[in-house]
């Protein structure tokens, strides 16, 4: 389906760089449970891509393995990002270079308070968005900004989970189910947020069990099945594609 | 008279009034959905229900007798079950240990597990708990390491933790979020199915209106600490404040 | 078989057998040679490796199992000793009433110490216990010396009332702990061909001792008690709003597990009729820690390992000395025996320590899971050249399809 | 009255040792997590570090002296240190006798480089491994350093006396009025004491004035996510191991004049340590300082021998029963945060 | 009886503290041991066996076996001492057990022998029960112990501080503390000392500061440190450090005592030891043939002069020897009678008797004090009177040590 990046020393990489963000041949094991089995696909510069999937198809290792996060172990295949190959980095490494993750289960830091959990975000190099913007996009945020993060509303926590990412200049956001447990006129709000981000440049895969939402927001979308791609296309070849929506999306 | 009576429940947490002056009433064999906006104060109620927190004023009533002032354990003994938001299952045990905890907690009561009798000659609760299983579709996971699951799995194993219980009355709190389409509709009638077998009453949070609509037969929306209002989910649908304050395009 | 799964029954046979043979396993080496320094089959040793076994496979039902660590547990083995010379002191030289005793003073101690630290969860429990151990030690080496006879030590002394028994034996010495007429001290000795084997009487008490606590352990640890007890490690919260109340269970355990320390009390000084208070201090208690952990914590069968490998450096590794050294390498050149002696000679003897101290850092480093682990590689890795087993087939079937 | 001054003082000193000590233990143990049995261990080398210099500055070469007889009846080889023959002989004797204020800035990096080394090679791979396996390693650890410094310094205590300057006591009770002789205090405690206030303030102010306290405090209770957020928390881990053992090893130093430094005296403050740190509450410096104190002054009260003849033993397990008290009564010790450590 | 020695050897068990605070007065007993057996084999240059008063010691081993010996470590813990004493006698075939620098660990280990059948010739232990309450038929010290000490000190420091004195006592709170205490104070209090308090320490207390501060108020012009070991050592260094002997108190110098001194704490208190008085059962220094045939020997093999702990420990392991050979038999009863009543001389101490009373040795006991220049560090005592055997003697019932029964000799099996 896709063919290797051609990152040789010698080659122009705008040219040769078919994507922005590239995974190639990935293969991702819990120690010894095989979980990702040779996925390759590619990300465009400001292109929103879902990523749909049944419960335990391996969208999360996915993800996490592009984070460069310690499990899943990625044992094969590469990941670059804007020319970079983060499938050599740490996960702080892959983070400076411009990855964000919002992981499913929101990983606010206790004993830290909103703020902190903010300001935490916006120690390493490169910065992005600021406190006021944040709190500006999420107003619950601000008037809780004292309190202890997790004792934050399930909801309120996603929220500070994404304000987190966005407080970092990044280039690639990751979103896991970044909708759940929010209240339906949040999630329109989040929507138009994903956009008007996107139109500023920024390329985001998004994990959604909605698939409908996820497919009216997204440009492409990759379908997953115990570890591997069944579907790479465009969001609109999903919706049309009965076959495609009942076997794998029970739409 | 309804088996479970909420009157006029007060809960601060420092300066944020939480919950204010809650009623609510739910009656028996009937499923209530409480919705409402993040931050609301739902997860706050059903925490004040089940013992995890205990209201500054008013009263709660299951079944003629107060909860309150007793302690989880022996309100889960009185026929109260609880999902929690976040998937809170025994990581380390395996899904079939898991399931057979609640099993003995309902059969021996909360203080007279048998020490020397093998958890492998129960051969009838065993049954039990494999027929449980087999209903939420995870009866070929029976013996994974359960913190090795996926979230969307976690959630479906905590819900059949409290449904082999047989509760009189079950707590879902967003059941779910995080569950693939196919499961979520699986879960719907999983849910409708055991209501209509046996006795039992339900509440439910949810933010997936597709749930919500398709269970409830009362709905009661929370904003801000208060119930604003509370009737069938037809005129809910159509309550014009509902709809701008929390449903949006949802609705 | 005995209600034990098809494993657990397995493991039981094992360590039946391991127990009863003993005297033959730790003695390989026949006298004359020069390797019978590594012998370990005389009875005081043997003794211990059981007695220590008991008090470890106590220790881990309560931390193997509910992850509650206890660092005051050598109290109850100190109390469970000065019970059982007490009861030596008072009543007879006849060990089941002290044995008896020493389970029922450290059961009630238990009672009330867990009672107090399971309040607390965490490294506050532990602290806990542990300041309710050192307590107990300070006092019973000062202020309970009525009581404990200080540093010294209980003994058992000529003018002792012994109510039911004799104070003085015909020939004007102590007594001698006994099992209704029984020496514990008894042991025949059997030379066969260079080798030989020592059979104590109260080795073998301790063994049938050990194995009906192994299996009771093993019985708690299948039941539902036990699962109950590792819900109450792996999530509280969820254990409460189940239904159940974890407090008198973990209590419960706590208790049980005390009771297992004050046998093994009891034991050790009906073996050896003297009780000190260096058997309550800290570092009593950290050695059951070690040993536990060393074996593999929540492991049935590693917690005697652990303790069997600690006991074993402290008596065997100790009375290596320089001349014992030069016994061994005196076939070596003389420069050349100089130079292993002097490489060798700061780990062995008074350097035991030190081995022990590395071998407790490379045990934990390459073997997280402790001495059960490394049986389990080892046998993993024997198995993996039959192909047709399942396990190994069913592993394939996770590997990448190229 | 005058008594209770006393001891008041007495406990203020002690109690600064039980804080520097505790200070060291709770930035690894209460901040990040890792029970580190090997915590004495470094208090130990600290104070062997003064030691350590002490030998370097008397590195002597022989000199026979033939009008004298050692034990064998044989001529007496006298020992002539090298600082004698470079500086002359009175200055040569000042710097032996500042030994120990000299041995802080040696112990500096040398602690330094021990906690980091020891960081690197060997606690970074026990974070994540549970709490049973880091005693294990720890507690092994400790053994292998106590028996090096056995194996090069003998198992004796080696004094290791302060300054001349600092010989002697300073009388208090004449300052406040009363009789001489009835509150003194010896110099180098009050050295001690400066000295443990100035550590605690600097490790106070670069925890509290940077972000560096919170992001280890984040990482502790999630490295992965810090790790997400673009943090090398492993290198902060590495800094405050090596700002911990610095602390440690400081307060070892410090301590050598006071109780001659013997192999086996981290072992003795180790268990204090954790109790004072516990007794803090777990993830909180300030605790982990008052707690010290507190400990210091009622184990002096607790000595007094108005308080002994009431109460016989009582000095034998004070520390160990406020402990219990003060855990029943505040389930997180003084200031402990929620959460950490408590499973 | 036990482990009869069959073959052409016969095998002692030195049973020392090899890890833990004692470890380096063991590993000097550990010499004196080998150096024995070194002597007894008809090694090295014969030390002591030359100035013994017995002459049935002829180098070659004892009863014409070989010795040899095993080693084992007491951790100075009552429970691993008996653990490793076992060892030796039911693995190794040990016939006799010394060593030991502790009196609890002495009588738990004098108790495991007495039941198990074998002798034991105690090491380093001062205690007056070792000898006193819990004497043993199978056990014998050669040893001073802390009543010998207080009748030796008492005169000494009635001549050097008048009989006007005000003692304050700080004490090792378990039972040699308090035996020491015991007969220090009757001691001086039969000089007309007064006793102005005394406080118990914990055995684990390592900073006596808050002990030490109430003292110079107390009215007290003497301080008694009962301690020993790292006790010592702390609470002496802490003393000094308070500026103690700096002061005048009711018109005299405040002074320290230190009734059991040993070269080993001595050292590991440095300067503070300086002009403070206390007693010692040898010292390397003495010049009887003895004494300088030991030290040569010792010290030409190991480079520096032995301990006390040594000297007893060497002398136990020929006493033993030498009994033997007179008995003619390893019979720990023959033995054990051969030496009950034993009257000897050259082995350091002047003419010695071992008494059959309560197996307790009779001999002259050393007053020392802190040398003011010392030449070497090595030479930290200087011997100030050698108090004759008559002065320290006291009878088998004195009140300090009854309650004790030697019981009858157990040969064993
Ligand atoms: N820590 C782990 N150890 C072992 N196996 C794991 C672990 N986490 C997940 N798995 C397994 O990996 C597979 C993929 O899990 P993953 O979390 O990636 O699924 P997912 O697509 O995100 O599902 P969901 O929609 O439920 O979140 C599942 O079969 C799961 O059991
Ligand atoms: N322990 C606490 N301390 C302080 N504030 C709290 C605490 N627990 C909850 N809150 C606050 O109370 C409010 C109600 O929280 P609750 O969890 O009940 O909301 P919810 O209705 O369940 O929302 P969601 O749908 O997002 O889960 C929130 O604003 C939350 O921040
Ligand atoms: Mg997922
Ligand atoms: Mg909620």
């Amino acid at each position: 389906m896709n063919v290797r990046p051609d990152f040789s020393k010698n080659a122009n990489m705008a040219e040769t760089a078919p994507a922005f963000l590239s995974v190639w041949d990935m293969h991702s094991y819990y120690g010894e449970s095989y979980i990702v089995q040779g996925i390759n696909f590619n990300v465009h510069e400001g292109e929103i891509v879902a990523l749909l999937g049944r419960n335990g198809a391996g969208k999360t290792t996915t993800l996490r393995s592009i984070a460069r996060l310690n499990s899943p172990q990625v044992q094969r295949g590469e990941i670059w990002l804007d020319h970079k190959p983060l499938h050599r980095m740490s996960s702080y490494e892959a983070a400076t270079a411009g990855l964000g993750l919002v992981p499913e289960d929101r990983r606010i830091i206790p004993g830290l308070t909103v703020e902190e959990n903010l300001q935490l975000a916006q120690i390493a190099p490169p910065i992005g968005w600021s406190l006021e913007r944040l709190y500006e996009l999420f107003p619950r945020l601000g008037e809780r900004r004292k309190q202890e993060g997790v004792t934050l509303s399930g909801g309120e926590q996603q929220m500070l989970a994404i304000a987190r990412a966005l407080a970092r200049d990044i280039k690639v956001l990751l979103l896991d189910e970044p909708y759940e447990g929010l209240a339906p006129v949040i999630v329109d709000e989040i929507e138009k947020t994903l956009r008007h981000i996107k139109e500023q440049g920024m390329t985001t895969i998004l994990v959604e069990q909605n698939a409908v939402r996820a497919l009216q927001l997204a440009d492409r979308a990759i379908i997953l099945d115990t570890g591997s791609i069944v579907f790479d296309g465009t969001a609109a070849e999903v919706l049309q594609n009965e076959e495609l929506r009942a076997e794998y999306l029970a739409i | 008279m309804g088996i479970l009576e909420v009157k006029d429940v007060n809960k601060r947490f420092g300066g944020l009034k939480a919950l204010s002056e809650v009623n609510l009433s739910v009656t028996e064999n009937t499923v209530h959905a409480i919705i409402g906006p993040n931050g609301a104060g739902k997860s706050t109620l059903l925490n004040c229900l089940v013992g995890k927190l205990i209201p500054d004023t008013g009263s709660v009533m299951f079944d003629g007798q107060s909860v309150l002032g007793r302690k989880p354990f022996e309100i889960n003994q009185m026929g109260i079950s609880r999902v929690f938001q976040t998937p809170e299952i025994f990581g380390d045990l395996t899904v079939m240990e898991n399931m057979m905890i609640p099993l003995f907690a309902r059969r021996d009561g909360a203080y007279r597990l048998h020490a020397f009798r093998s958890v492998e000659s129960e051969a009838e609760l065993r049954s039990r708990a494999e027929a449980m299983l087999e209903d939420v579709k995870m009866l070929d996971k029976r013996n994974m390491h359960s913190a090795s699951m996926s979230r969307g799995d976690k959630r479906r194993l905590e819900m059949a933790m409290c449904l082999v219980q047989e509760p009189r009355l079950l707590l879902l709190d967003e059941p779910t979020a995080g569950m693939a389409r196919a499961d979520t509709n699986n879960t719907i009638d999983l849910l409708k199915e055991i209501k209509e077998k046996r006795d039992i009453t339900m509440a439910i949070i949810e933010h997936d209106m597709h749930v919500v609509f398709s269970l409830a037969d009362r709905i009661t929306v929370l904003a801000q600490g208060t119930p604003l209002v509370e009737d069938s989910p037809e005129n809910i649908k159509g309550h014009p404040k509902v709809r701008e304050a929390y449903l949006g395009e949802a609705a | 078989m005995f209600g034990l799964g098809k494993k657990d029954t397995t493991v039981f046979v094992v360590v039946i057998i391991l127990a009863l043979c003993a005297p033959f396993i730790l003695n390989p080496f026949p006298t004359g040679s020069s390797l019978a320094q590594f012998n370990a089959g005389y009875p005081d040793l043997m003794q211990r490796f059981v007695i220590f076994g008991i008090f470890a496979i106590g220790f881990n039902l309560l931390f193997g199992l509910t992850g509650y660590l206890s660092f005051g547990h050598a109290a109850f083995l100190g109390m469970g000793s000065y019970a059982a010379v007490w009861m030596f002191k008072l009543l007879s030289m006849n060990v089941i009433p002290a044995i008896l005793l020493s389970m029922v003073v450290a059961g009630l101690f238990a009672v009330v110490i867990g009672y107090v630290s399971l309040r607390r969860s965490g490294i506050y429990f532990s602290i806990l216990t542990l300041a309710f151990a050192q307590m107990s030690y300070n006092l019973a080496y000062s202020v309970l010396t009525p009581i404990t006879n200080g540093e010294t030590g209980l003994q058992i002394t000529l003018d002792d009332p012994r109510i039911l028994g004799s104070s003085a034996t015909a020939d004007g010495s102590i007594p001698v702990t006994n099992l209704f007429g029984l020496e514990m001290r008894h042991f025949t000795t059997v030379d066969v061909a260079g080798w030989s084997f020592n059979f104590s009487v109260g080795y073998y008490l301790c063994a049938v001792i050990m194995i009906l606590a192994f299996y009771v352990a093993v019985r708690i640890f299948r039941s539902p008690f036990g699962m109950m007890l590792r819900a109450i490690k792996s999530n509280q919260q969820r254990l409460y709003y189940t239904g159940l109340n974890a407090r008198p269970y973990t209590l419960a355990v706590f208790v049980i597990s005390g009771m297992y320390a004050g046998l093994a009390g009891g034991l050790m000084a009906s073996m050896d009729p003297l009780a000190g208070p260096e058997r309550m201090q800290w570092t009593a208690s950290g050695e059951v820690v070690l040993m536990t952990i060393l074996g593999g914590a929540g492991t049935l069968i590693g917690p005697v390992l652990g303790a069997g490998f600690i006991k074993y450096f402290e008596n065997i590794f100790s009375k290596i000395n320089d001349s014992v050294l030069h016994g061994w390498f005196a076939f070596l050149p003389d420069g050349l025996e100089n130079f292993v002696i002097a490489i060798l000679h700061p780990f062995v003897g008074k350097g035991w320590h030190l081995t022990l101290g590395l071998m407790f850092m490379l045990v934990v480093i390459f073997l997280p899971g402790g001495l059960v682990e490394g049986g389990q590689r080892i046998s993993r890795a024997l198995r993996r050249d039959k192909p047709e087993d399942n396990g190994a087939a069913s592993k394939a079937s996770h590997e990448p399809a190229e | 009255m005058d008594a209770i001054i006393l001891q008041i003082l007495n406990g203020l000193d002690k109690g600064s040792a039980y804080a520097l000590i505790a200070l060291g233990l709770t930035l690894i143990f209460g901040t990040l997590g890792v029970v580190n049995f090997a915590h004495g261990a470094l208090f130990m080398i600290g104070a062997f570090c003064a030691v350590t210099l002490n030998r370097i500055l008397t590195l002597s070469h022989q000199v026979v002296d033939e009008s004298r007889k050692d034990f064998l009846g044989n001529p007496l080889k006298v020992d002539v240190p090298y600082v004698n023959d470079w500086f002359g002989e009175a200055a040569g004797a000042t710097i032996i006798d500042w030994a120990v204020p000299l041995a802080i800035l040696f112990s500096i990096p040398v602690m330094i480089a021990i906690g980091v080394i020891m960081e690197r090679g060997l606690i970074k791979h026990f974070y994540r491994r549970p709490h049973a396996d880091q005693i294990l390693v720890t507690f092994g650890l400790a053994i292998v350093l106590q028996e090096i410094i056995k194996y090069f310094y003998g198992a004796n205590p080696i004094p290791t006396p302060a300054p001349d300057v600092f010989r002697g006591s300073f009388d208090f009770g004449v300052l406040l009025g009363f009789d001489p002789n009835v509150i003194i205090y010896p110099y180098w405690r009050l050295v001690y004491f400066a000295f443990a206030a100035l550590i605690i303030g600097g490790v106070f102010a670069f925890l509290q004035f940077t972000t560096f306290g919170m992001v280890v405090r984040a990482g502790m209770a999630d490295r992965e996510t810090v790790g997400l957020l673009g943090i090398n928390i492993d290198r902060r881990f590495t800094i405050m191991f090596g700002l911990a053992a610095a602390v440690a090893g400081l307060a070892g130093v410090m301590y050598a004049p006071i109780n001659s430094p013997n192999y086996h005296m981290g072992m003795d403050f180790l268990v204090l340590s954790f109790v004072v740190v516990v007794v803090g509450g777990m993830g909180s410096l300030p605790g982990a300082v008052l707690a010290g104190f507190v400990l210091g002054v009622l184990e002096s009260f607790a000595s007094m021998n108005e308080i002994k003849s009431i109460l016989p033993g009582i000095d034998q397990i004070i520390i160990y029963l406020v402990a219990i008290i003060i855990l029943l009564t505040r389930p997180r010790g003084l200031m402990g945060r929620k959460g950490v450590m408590e499973d | 009886f036990t482990n009869e020695p069959t073959g052409g050897s016969v095998t002692l068990g030195f049973n020392v503290p090899q890890t833990g605070p004692y470890a380096d007065e063991g590993a000097d007993e550990l010499r004196a041991f080998e150096l024995a057996v070194e002597h007894l084999n008809g090694g090295g240059d014969g030390g002591m066996m030359n100035t013994f008063s017995s002459k049935t010691l002829d180098g070659t081993g004892i009863l014409g076996k070989k010795v040899e010996y095993v080693t084992g470590d007491t951790q100075t813990k009552s429970d691993a001492a008996r653990a490793s004493a076992k060892s030796m006698i039911e693995k190794d075939g040990a016939v006799m057990i010394s060593g030991g620098s502790s009196s609890g660990v002495a009588v738990a280990v004098q108790g495991l022998c007495q039941e198990a059948g074998v002798i034991f010739m105690a090491g380093l232990t001062h205690s007056n029960d070792t000898t006193g309450k819990d004497k043993k038929a199978n056990g014998f010290r050669h040893f001073f112990n802390a009543y010998m000490s207080a009748a030796a000190l008492a005169p000494v420091l009635e001549k050097m501080y008048g009989k006007d004195r005000k003692a304050y006592h700080l004490t090792a709170d378990y039972t040699w503390g308090w035996t020491q205490q015991e007969s220090i104070q009757a001691a001086t209090e039969a000089m007309g000392w007064e006793t102005v308090n005394n406080v118990l320490t914990p055995l684990a207390q390592t900073d006596f500061s808050s002990y030490i501060a109430p003292v110079l108020n107390s009215g007290a012009d003497v301080l008694v440190l009962n301690h020993y070991g790292g006790n010592m050592v702390n609470s002496l260094t802490n003393a000094v450090q308070f500026g103690l002997r700096d002061k005048q108190v009711n018109g005299k110098n405040f002074e320290i005592v230190v009734p059991l001194y040993s070269r080993l704490m001595a050292r590991g208190a440095g300067e503070n030891v300086k002009g403070i008085f206390g007693s010692t059962n040898w010292h390397w220094s003495l010049q009887d043939e003895g004494s300088k045939a030991f030290v040569q020997s010792f010290g030409t093999k190991y480079g520096f002069p032995p301990s006390q702990a040594a000297h007893t420990c060497y002398v136990q392991t020929l006493l033993y020897a030498d009994a033997v050979q007179r008995a003619g038999s390893f019979n720990p009863c023959e033995v054990g009678a051969a030496l009950e009543g034993f009257e000897f001389d050259g082995l350091g101490n002047g003419p010695t008797l071992y008494r059959a009373d309560d197996h307790q040795c009779f001999k002259d006991v050393l007053v020392v004090r802190g040398k003011e220049n010392p030449e070497s560090e090595f030479d930290l005592l200087e011997v100030v009177e050698v108090t004759p055997r008559a002065q320290v003697e006291y009878a088998p019932d004195h009140p300090m040590f009854a309650g004790g029964n030697l019981g009858s000799c157990n040969p064993g099996a």
